[in-house]
């Protein structure tokens, strides 16, 4: 997918530090003062001075803030810079939502969101366990297994590659939701069922992806194996498995995020009673959005790492491939 | 695709004869369960109840046809599955359409703007680790406060899923021009505007539909939990709903072959837009 | 040549066409920089026919990357017809045919070659659509072809899109044209025949060409002087001037003076070479 | 003109809401000078539609209202409609289980989103856990939460499954599992009447002086589709073939049971039969209907807070008799 | 050339090294056949130095395919030393070196050396591992290359990866060498110096080779004949004996008999051509 931009780990040069942190400071300082300013009132109770002070400063704060970001950015490379956006942008989501008032059953301040994510850490870790290391990663596990040996039994047998091939094309096409109840209901309400949906959802990308791979190999290179009079599985060893390396990385990228997607919508149709999506269920109905939020950031957490866990092994096994080269 | 005709139907065939045993297999287990507890399925044996059970964990094929041919006429009534996979393909590709912009433009500006990249791209990366499908019902709420409501609401959340694959593959789109070619129209002292219609924007086209392939399925899965989760008087996610909270396993089954369908359907109208839209890869090995 | 009024054209100006004293160009790189360029001084005089020749990697390119304001030199004086590089672009006084054939994709053979002149519509040298597409045609024929107008690169071979390259260049009809190894993909023959083209529309129309190769006998064949480069730091080894008579033609191919001269080619070049300098990972 | 009023049901539209449709059809909120929307809604709480503006009014069940209330979701309860609990959990009369007592070490099934308090509620009564609560470690019953369809889960993978008097039971007699092979173990016979359908509104509706620029005050808007509410209801129950008529022209195909039962009208006749049931009882039955009884509510709030899903005491503000008053002319006692 | 024990050599047969008669290929296509070799007939000796000349797609590539049994004939004979291509294929030969360098972009210079070493390792070639790296830097620094044995072939130019699949082919120490155009993307001197390498190679090992290139000069100073080709269709135009002495060095480039056979070449090549074939669609 992203090959060319996900470098998250790179420091670009480092210049003074010098505008760009001193207005993204203020722009900080801005925002905080807005959300102290509103800080301690009853929902309904926010005075009308108070709230358009705080509406001011946090105009005033996006405003330095977002100046700040982007002279920084142009210098900083890394993850610097987005979290710092990050940081900028909950601040000023607090401010809002405090000085409008708003309840907490309805959307919760960031600060709120990390006090749950604190006190129900034990519930949401297991939680977190359920979905995503029994779902997730033994139904991706699956999946991804499955798919490749499809792929390699595609490419051996000309037959299925036209025959079955065009149908898995088909099949990746079709929506998660559709398949989740029907499957729920074959399958059972436990674990397995949801890893069955991720395996499912995580197949045809695969099969597709590992297909073109294996198929992308130079022709030059086969015939050069033909010139050593190799056997096919050296050549398949030698030549496709090596070409099929950057495009299974691509599968296996994609599939990490519906993996996730997948298990958690999957608890949405039945579960024995653990899990990030049956508790944002069960917690949305309770009106406890807190916890609702903390778990859809303990997912995108546990999303961005398997995602970052996928991307290093494809530098380290792909390091060859031209889109990886540093320019010049 | 015509010379895989052959081979396609007969891998079809072989599915549907494997099909039959498993589906008795997999239904006999059931219905002996229930019979053993005691149910009165008006069917003596679980042989002879594994088609004709009504909540079969497979349907078997005479059953899948007649709910099938049940919910299809009338072809129109709000109450039959192709009337409401047409409301449900209107939210989608009003979606798609949101998405496109919305993609085209972010990839136009992380392309244009380094900082601007480096502040979102890692976001925008999140964002699709994050199961939207949760947050799906609470951005209906959020929508429905400014009255926006109905169909709109379907599209928006689809669009909001769908975005994401547009703007990441147009983005390395717009980055995909040889240096060399870039080189050229430097050579011309040709504006950035130039150099975007004419070198930039042709050259992320191919990326653009695989990408909207991509897409067009985020944007379904978008459109179906939206009417899922939000109020909604059409549209296959709503009958989905509905039928399974009326234990309508049959049904279930035929509204996700018309989803199915409709993700195809959608999928192929882009390759045929794509056809036309870049002739120059008509007779290129892709 | 009829169509196209003239670019405000280098040749007028009674200048140099290209100035370089002392021109330096250091690529910085994570594992140390290379010295792509070193000293390089030469001046090319208006009308001029000037062959760079030299070994993989001796910076021949880098030179007219230079020359093009494509980068910037880290050191020296560089004029391209008494202005800088930069204003020498503004003013689109040259055209440049790359290594490899950087075709549009998208675009068919004629839309390839009308590409400079459709960029160029909205600026001084304007010309009329139907004045555009006759000056395309026109510059297909020359490179032979006119049949071949309607495809898209993908259906020609190599060495035709690289001739679709040249025409591209030709086309705005620049008082200056870069070409780094046109013909590097063609058989001898073609390669030959459009050695007379080019060399035929030189002397027609007085461009000032710099010319890359790594044959001697087309440096040798077709320029006033030939500038012999060597690697590891790029460096201007020497220059022969060719003083054979024109027309050149196949007799000029097989006179003495003509062997003599690539003799004397051959001789800088292994001079300056050091076959080893490529034995050692930089 | 009439008033445009959006009513928020709680579900898909079906006979729980015959006395709404009722109403709607025979007029009884045209003539009380009202443009009523019937909006359906699936697993979703009705409290976000109304508290975002999506709807006007609302129906729902206490412990939504009440929690939602505890969040700072400014909703009011302005009526009463069901006056008893129609939470049941079935099991197979095979199963031997007669008293919750046994329900120890069983498998229960219960929908998630804020229904599964009543279950909640009687098994702490008898001493039980569930892994419903997240700081119990070791439950002692296993919950398992599924989305309404009882065959989704009975009676393979639970021991007993949730099911309202009026929906799920007639679901489970579909599957092939006649009344007489059941044990329904009522809720509110255990002393567990969490109140069910009720009608509530925003305190900032009530509060408006011109609602929707109509002339008319919230609070009179409120008590006007009260009034008719209350009159589509009597009107409902006391022509039940009629009402179930009326409700099968709005229900698509949401209305119908499942297995055998699979059939609209037959299943919502029993509906209709079962919500006659659980309106006709308490206040109604003194001729209050739609009143709130105090002694009911207060008892909810204890269970609530006793369970610790209400940490305080709502405050006065969450029920508003006074609609109801305005509607009947009656005097809340 | 040391190591490896030679290859069950064609030339101890006493039969030509590869026979053609009458060979056709034609390529089926969906917008007609293109007749890519027609009528070829030829034999080459054991030990002989062939080379291929004639103007693009005359089939050359194809030629060398057919030899090396990639693709098969669509008519005619042709016999690899006195067997079918495929058994020649099978036991393995015959060394390839692509058009392309066709190198495996994640193995380094050195295992892409060692590829065919590795490969045949179970066979009855058969080299210890220490041998087998020896001989490839022995190659590597053949092609003057031994210095970059640990890098990836995108950090090499072109021309340097052209020398690393040289190398490879070298390396196996086949009897037979189908070089398809193995120096075209080197500068003159390098070419020269490489030239110099494979013909002191030829002559120490009496390898057979069957060479493609566009560069006349080259073909001469290289072979023991020279097969010049004609395109549309593919077919043998001539045949020219180069019977310039041995050694050949840079005297040999310069006699009047080398000039003289380069002029034959060249004519020959001419009446061939048609330069004005490309200029009509196909
Ligand atoms: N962008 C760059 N970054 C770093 N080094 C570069 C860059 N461009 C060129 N070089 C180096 O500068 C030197 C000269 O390169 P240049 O491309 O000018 O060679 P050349 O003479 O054109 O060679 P060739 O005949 O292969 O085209 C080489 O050593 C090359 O590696
Ligand atoms: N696989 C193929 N299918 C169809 N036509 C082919 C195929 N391979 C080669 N041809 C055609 O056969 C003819 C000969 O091609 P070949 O590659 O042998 O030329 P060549 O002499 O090697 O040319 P070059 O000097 O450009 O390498 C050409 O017209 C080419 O288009
Ligand atoms: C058919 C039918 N089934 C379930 C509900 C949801 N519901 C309404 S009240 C209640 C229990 C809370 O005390 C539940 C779960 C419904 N409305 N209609
Ligand atoms: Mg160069
Ligand atoms: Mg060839």
């Amino acid at each position: 997918m992203a090959s060319r931009t996900v470098a998250l780990g790179r420091v670009g040069a480092r210049g003074l530090p010098g505008l760009g942190w001193l207005t993204l400071l203020l722009g900080l300082a801005l925002l905080l003062a807005a959300v102290w300013n509103v800080w301690n009132f009853p929902l309904d109770g926010v005075p009308p001075a108070r709230k358009a002070l705080s509406l001011a400063l946090i105009v005033l704060g996006v405003g330095a803030g977002m100046y700040g970001l982007a002279a920084l950015a142009r210098r900083t490379g890394g993850l610097v810079p987005a979290l710092l956006a990050a940081l900028l942008t909950l601040i000023a989501v607090e401010g809002l939502l405090r000085a409008y008032g708003v309840p907490p059953g309805l959307i919760p301040t960031p600060t709120r969101v990390a006090t749950a994510l604190y006190q129900s850490r034990a519930v949401l870790l297991t939680d977190a366990r359920v979905t995503f290391a029994q779902e997730a990663l033994l139904g991706y596990l699956a999946g991804v297994g499955a798919g490749i040996a499809v792929a390699l039994a595609a490419v051996r047998f000309p037959f299925l590659e036209r025959g079955a091939l065009p149908y898995a094309g088909l099949f990746s096409s079709i929506p998660i939701v559709a398949l989740a109840p029907v499957i729920v209901k074959a399958f059972g309400l436990e674990w397995p069922s949801k890893a069955i949906i991720v395996a499912i959802t995580v197949f045809f990308p695969v099969v597709v992806n590992v297909v073109r791979g294996l198929q992308s190999a130079n022709p030059l290179l086969l015939d050069l194996m033909q010139t050593y009079a190799v056997t096919p599985a050296a050549a398949f060893r030698l030549v496709r498995v090596p070409s099929a390396l950057p495009f299974l990385f691509n599968a296996l990228k994609i599939g990490s995020t519906l993996a996730l997607i997948g298990a958690i919508v999957g608890e949405f149709f039945g579960t024995t009673g653990q899990g990030l999506g049956f508790r944002i269920q069960i917690e949305a109905g309770r009106f406890n959005l807190d916890i609702v939020w903390a778990a859809i950031v303990i997912a995108s957490v546990l999303g961005i790492a398997f995602y970052g866990v996928l991307s290093w092994l494809e530098a380290r096994f792909t390091g060859w491939h031209a889109s990886r080269r540093q320019p010049g | 695709m015509g010379g895989n005709l052959g081979p396609m139907l007969i891998v079809a065939v072989i599915a549907l004869l494997l099909y039959w045993p498993l589906m008795l297999a997999v239904n006999v287990g059931a219905a002996q369960r229930s019979l053993n507890s005691g149910a009165e399925l008006g069917c003596a044996t679980a042989i002879a109840c594994a088609t004709q059970l009504r909540n079969p964990v497979l349907p078997a094929p005479a059953q899948l046809g007649n709910s099938l041919r049940a919910m299809s006429v009338p072809p129109m009534a709000p109450t039959s599955v192709p009337y409401n996979t047409l409301v449900t393909a209107g939210e989608t590709v009003v979606g798609l359409l949101i998405a496109s912009a919305l993609g085209v433009g972010l990839a136009v500006a992380l392309v244009a703007s380094r900082a601007f990249e480096r502040v979102t791209l890692p976001w925008l990366i999140a964002s699709q680790t994050v199961p939207v499908i949760a947050l799906a019902p609470m951005l209906a709420v959020v929508l429905g406060q400014y009255g926006v409501q109905g169909w709109l609401p379907k599209a928006l959340i689809a669009a909001y899923i769908a975005f994401f694959p547009v703007a990441v593959g147009v983005a390395a789109g717009l980055r995909s021009p040889d240096p060399m070619q870039e080189d050229l129209l430097t050579t011309y002292r040709a504006s950035g505007w130039q150099t975007f219609w004419t070198l930039r924007l042709p050259a992320s086209l191919p990326f653009l539909f695989t990408s909207l392939k991509v897409a067009a399925t985020a944007a379904l899965i978008g459109s179906i939990v939206a009417e899922i989760s939000t109020i909604s008087f059409s549209g296959l996610g709503k009958m989905l709903a509905e039928n399974s909270r009326a234990s309508d396993t049959l049904a279930l089954w035929v509204i996700m072959l018309y989803g199915a369908g409709l993700g195809i359907a959608l999928v192929a109208v882009l390759g045929l837009i794509e056809r036309l839209v870049t002739p120059w890869r008509a007779g290129q090995s892709r | 040549m009829t169509a196209a009024a003239p670019v405000p054209a280098l040749r007028e100006r009674g200048q140099p066409a290209v100035h370089l004293k002392d021109l330096n160009m250091v690529f910085r790189g994570a594992q140390g920089d290379t010295v792509a360029l070193k000293d390089a001084t030469l001046d090319i005089g208006q009308g001029e026919f000037i062959s760079l020749i030299g070994p993989s990697g001796c910076g021949k390119t880098t030179l007219l990357r230079l020359m093009a304001d494509l980068i910037t030199p880290t050191g020296g004086d560089l004029l391209v017809g008494g202005r800088s590089p930069a204003q020498a672009r503004q003013e689109r006084a040259y055209g440049y045919v790359f290594q490899a054939p950087a075709l549009l994709e998208w675009r068919t053979v004629l839309n390839n070659v009308l590409l400079p002149l459709d960029v160029m519509a909205g600026s001084a040298n304007r010309m009329p659509k139907a004045a555009r597409q006759a000056r395309a045609h026109e510059m297909l024929k020359l490179v032979g072809l006119e049949g071949f107008a309607a495809r898209y690169p993908w259906q020609l071979s190599g060495g035709m899109q690289q001739r679709v390259s040249i025409a591209r260049a030709l086309a705005f009809d620049p008082g200056l044209l870069l070409m780094d190894e046109p013909f590097g993909a063609l058989d001898e023959i073609t390669r030959e025949h459009l050695n007379g083209e080019l060399l035929r529309l030189w002397q027609e129309t007085g461009k000032t060409v710099v010319f890359v190769t790594h044959g001697i006998s087309e440096a040798v064949f077709l320029s006033t002087r030939v500038v012999v480069m060597t690697s590891r730091p790029g460096k201007i080894e020497g220059v022969v001037d060719i003083d054979l008579p024109y027309p050149r033609n196949v007799e000029t191919r097989e006179s003495p003076r003509f062997f003599e001269l690539a003799t004397r080619v051959r001789e800088l070049l292994r001079r300056g070479h050091g076959f080893d300098a490529d034995h050692q990972a930089r | 003109a009439n008033v445009p009023v959006k009513l928020q049901l709680k579900w898909f539209p079906q006979a729980q809401f015959a006395g709404f449709f009722v109403a709607q059809a025979k007029g009884f909120y045209k003539a009380e000078g009202l443009d009523v929307t019937l909006l359906p809604i699936g697993d979703q709480s009705p409290i976000q539609t109304v508290a975002t503006g999506a709807a006007d009014f609302g129906t729902t069940w206490i412990t939504d209202l009440l929690t939602a209330r505890q969040q700072g979701l400014p909703v009011v309860h302005i009526a009463q409609l069901f006056q008893k609990s129609g939470y049941t959990l079935v099991a197979l009369k095979s199963s031997n289980l007669t008293d919750p007592k046994q329900f120890a070490g069983k498998r229960v099934g219960v929908w998630p989103s804020g229904n599964e308090y009543p279950a909640v509620a009687l098994l702490k009564k008898y001493g039980m856990t569930t892994s419903l609560d997240s700081t119990v470690a070791k439950p002692s019953v296993q919950a398992v939460t599924y989305p309404f369809d009882p065959s989704l889960v009975f009676p393979d993978k639970v021991d007993l499954v949730s099911a309202m008097t009026y929906n799920e039971i007639d679901q489970i007699v579909g599957l092939g599992y006649p009344l007489d092979k059941l044990k329904v173990f009522n809720v509110s016979d255990f002393g567990i009447n969490l109140l069910e359908d009720l009608m509530f509104t925003t305190q900032k509706t009530l509060d408006s002086k011109n609602f929707k620029n109509s002339g008319m005050s919230g609070q009179e808007v409120a008590a006007r589709l009260v009034r008719a509410t209350i009159k589509g209801w009597n009107y409902a129950v006391a022509n039940q073939k009629e009402a179930v008529q009326i409700v099968l022209v709005n229900c698509g195909n949401t209305c119908k049971g499942s297995g055998t039962r699979s059939n609209a009208a037959g299943h919502q006749t029993w509906q209709m039969a079962e919500v006659a049931k659980l309106y006709k009882a308490g206040q109604t039955l003194k001729g209050n209907a739609g009143l709130l009884d105090r002694a009911t509510y207060n008892a909810n709030v204890k269970l609530l807070m006793d369970l610790g899903i209400l940490k305080a005491v709502p405050s006065a503000g969450a029920v508003n008799y006074s609609v109801w008053e305005e509607a009947t002319g009656k005097k809340a006692k």
